[in-house]
């Protein structure tokens, strides 16, 4: 049976260029940063030299690159780091309501602790309005909190002017990368944010860890405590050979990101024509800002995980909703967030295409989903 | 995460569709949830279910509980019928994942509904 | 030149067999547990697996066992989140003077927020007295956190009794069994502990990953906002490779404990009677409750760094006071707390035995480091 | 961490020792901060350097930061001496840990000491 694999928003297969440079980490080259001999040097200054690798390819400096063990724990040290260390008498905090929930339960968790959220809406393509960011900030504004590219739907944000009118009301501006990092070009001279979150598994790099990039001279409060490691603000052993391979997998994503789009966008267009041409079944998500691995649609009156288990059954990996919530019960929060009903959001599938990916994978997927769709109606009670 | 049970019935499911002729039909669960089952069923002497279909919008969990439940209670009496609970369909599939036991596990509700509605159909009609 | 490594309470080279069961899991089963196809539902099965083998080891059920990212985080997610759980009225907390900063630090974040903190002081071997904890235990008190042994001096506390006492007061009772697990012997049916932290990189396991036992019936608060992993308390997709890693670096540490902890405490022995029987230098840390690796001294007259490097020179690596506070100048807390002056906390030195030691490596640092230690004395502007 | 310079002047010392007939004496650091350094300097004609020995405990740093001002500072005249600084006998050194550039970075400041001693004994005894 073929076996293809459209899930890389889920998670990446760490590249083998990441795989061989992490092995001497795992193998004789032990040390404990921290340690004052010989090995502990070389680990300390490997790690350095990493920092500063991945610092390079986003324009930034070194000790902007704060790593930590996945994008999960970089969106928290960013969201109760920056409240922690805000000077500022206001508790107003934004976000939008497409978040993934690393960044979502961290500001619902400081709103049942007496800050003002205010989480702004998105239009039914999922990109949030610049101008109603402007309505809201204020000078009580801490934070704002808004992805650069949505894990389910791919939905590219305006970024650069959210920023700007951020930086503008004086609050701080964090954006979460984790599904952009490396597919997306990013330069950090040129985007005003303050606070950005990436993840090593999203870009072929392994799971357990990822970087805050945190820009000079923005506060942030502990919100861990123990070691001196990565300025006290993430302490603990750091995961040397994880982060000798996320440094290698941002170098590599960085250099093959244009040819990787332009090569994923032709695939996905052509997966998103061959799917959307079925009937009653509507493409999820901006048709043109969009990431280019990213494929999601609805597919009316069929629910989405016997979709998924359906296609598996094929050889066919892909997801429904978002990944990290799949197990969970609930309905796609970005997809009602975008106007979705529940039937709707109940049987949106995402395929998310990536490095492996070729024609023929897509091809397969366009031969064997019209008869899965097809035996899954034809069990449905519902009718239109 | 599912059984070998669950993914055969979810894979083949038994006694999918409709029965034009049904003497009873119950629905159970709601599209904010996920799972929709309906079952309809034909009873015929001595109150024993004749023949049984479903019709399921669900995740594995939903198809193969529905399917799981028309092969148990297919030729009981209704009286047997009723005492077939949700937590034993899922002992015949050898079991279901935990986040599963709550909303798609309601095949034995949708079979009491649709016992209910045969009552009611006959209280009705005599 | 001979190469020594005897630093290995700082970290520990990740052993064949683990990094064998690593491999799998960074490079083709690289799926993410939360997703629903095969390659999720298998790393799903792979993990859970894991946590069920390092539960068997312990005598605890796979619930109890929570993944982190190392042992810093399991003791910030044990202490934040006992007391977010605590229903009780009471604000008092109680730990040891001789913590890891990975326990103290939360401690003391918590201090400051206005929780009343009791740090019990240590006897001259650094042992945490149970008649003390006694006199401090109310009905006010939460949690009680005292390590199991010491990652400077390796003293080994009374923690059946002081765990005993703090059930008996209905607090919960904490600890960081970072540098016991695997190396001394742990039932979780017998220790009446509520909480236990453990770490991955000193058990010969990969860095970046731990976990946190918590008993059954344990109320934790969450820390950290997310995904729903590990019972939502420590969100993020998981170190799978790590995991993995974890689970038979536990298994073999405890299968090989009894015979390791033997041969080691010779070695120790051995080296303990070499290094004191030169001219001042004296023994930190208990005679005989002491961790079988563990060699602690105080040099007089001489600086712990310079002595690190001039043994670093000869190929022997070793470390002066605490391995993650090494690089900061402060002389141990540990060391101070155990009522020893600047001088000789300055001039400490740890020699950590692990897996790799053999009696040549003993023999080599006895036969080196009188020279040493004569040749930084000559140096030394400090009279007796 | 450390440059090479600073491990070469760790490993083989320049200077080390005591000047029994030393001219000037100063002592820096305490053991609250682990680094203790004591210059002893012996002035020739024309108010120059004409010897000079260190003892340190303390770090790498320390000692290598009093090796080096050893090396700088033989020959030189008081005047010039005197306006060596921490900075300069660091950057001699190809740099030092930022961590370092506090504490164990005081070796301009013992010769200073050593300096005003040298005039102290000297005024003492004309
Ligand atoms: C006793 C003790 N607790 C906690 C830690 C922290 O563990 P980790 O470095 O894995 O966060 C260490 C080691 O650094 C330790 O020795
Ligand atoms: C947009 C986004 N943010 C955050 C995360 C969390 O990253 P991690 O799983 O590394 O904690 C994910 C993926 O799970 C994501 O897609």
């Amino acid at each position: 049976m073929q076996s293809v694999y459209l899930d890389h928003a889920a998670t990446t297969p760490v590249r083998e260029e990441v795989f061989a440079a992490m092995v001497p980490y795992l193998t004789e080259k032990f040390g404990n940063p921290s340690s004052l001999h010989a090995l502990g040097r070389e680990a300390r200054r490997d790690i350095e030299e990493a920092r500063g690798r991945i610092a390079r390819e986003l324009n930034a400096s070194p000790q902007e690159i704060l790593f930590t063990s996945g994008g999960t724990e970089a969106d928290n040290i960013a969201i109760f780091g920056a409240v922690a260390g805000s000077k500022k008498p206001g508790k107003h905090l934004v976000t939008s309501a497409i978040e993934h929930h690393g960044v979502l339960h961290p500001f619902q968790a400081l709103e049942s602790r007496g800050y003002r959220l205010t989480v702004l809406p998105v239009d039914k393509y999922g990109l949030v309005d610049p101008g109603e960011l402007e309505k809201v900030l204020s000078p009580e504004t801490i934070l704002v909190s808004i992805m650069q590219a949505n894990n389910e739907v791919g939905t590219i944000q305006p970024i650069q002017e959210l920023a700007t009118l951020t930086r503008a009301a004086g609050a701080l501006f964090h954006t979460d990368a984790v599904q952009s990092l490396g597919i997306l070009p990013i330069d950090l001279q040129e985007l005003p944010v303050d606070l950005l979150s990436a993840s090593g598994h999203k870009l072929y790099g392994p799971k357990g860890i990822g970087f805050l990039y945190r820009r000079k001279g923005t506060k942030l409060g502990p919100t861990a405590f123990g070691g001196a490691q990565e300025n006290s603000l993430r302490p603990g052993t750091e995961n040397v050979a994880g982060i000798i391979g996320l440094a290698r997998a941002v170098e590599l994503a960085v250099a093959e990101q244009a040819e990787t789009s332009k090569r994923l966008i032709y695939l996905r267009d052509k997966l998103i024509a061959g799917l959307t041409a079925l009937p009653q079944v509507t493409l999820n998500g901006h048709p043109r800002l969009r990431l280019p691995g990213n494929v999601n649609v609805s597919v009316s009156r069929v629910e989405g995980e016997s979709l998924i288990l359906r296609l598996d059954l094929k050889g066919i990996a892909v997801s429904s909703g978002s990944a990290c919530t799949s197990g969970a019960l609930d309905p796609s929060h970005v997809l009602l967030a975008m106007g979705l009903n529940h039937q709707a959001a109940h049987g949106s599938l995402r395929l998310t295409l990536g490095r492996s990916t070729t024609e023929a994978d897509i091809d397969y997927v366009l031969q064997v989903a019209p008869g899965i769709i097809e035996g899954l109606r034809q069990m449905s009670p519902i009718v239109d | 995460m599912y059984s070998e049970k669950v993914m055969d019935h979810f894979q083949n499911p038994r006694n999918v569709g409709v029965l034009p002729d049904a003497d009873g039909v119950g629905e159970v669960g709601n599209m904010r949830c996920g799972d929709i089952m309906r079952l309809y069923i034909k009873i015929g002497k001595d109150e024993t279910i004749e023949d049984i279909k479903f019709q399921t919008f669900g995740c594995g969990a939903a198809i193969a509980t529905s399917s799981m439940i028309t092969e148990i209670v297919k030729g009981m009496s209704l009286a047997e019928a009723e005492k077939v609970s949700n937590r034993q369909v899922a002992e015949e599939l050898d079991g279901l994942p935990p986040v599963k036991m709550h909303c798609s596990n309601l095949a034995a509700d949708a079979l009491k509904a649709a016992i209910a509605n045969y009552r009611e159909n006959r209280g009705a009609s005599s």
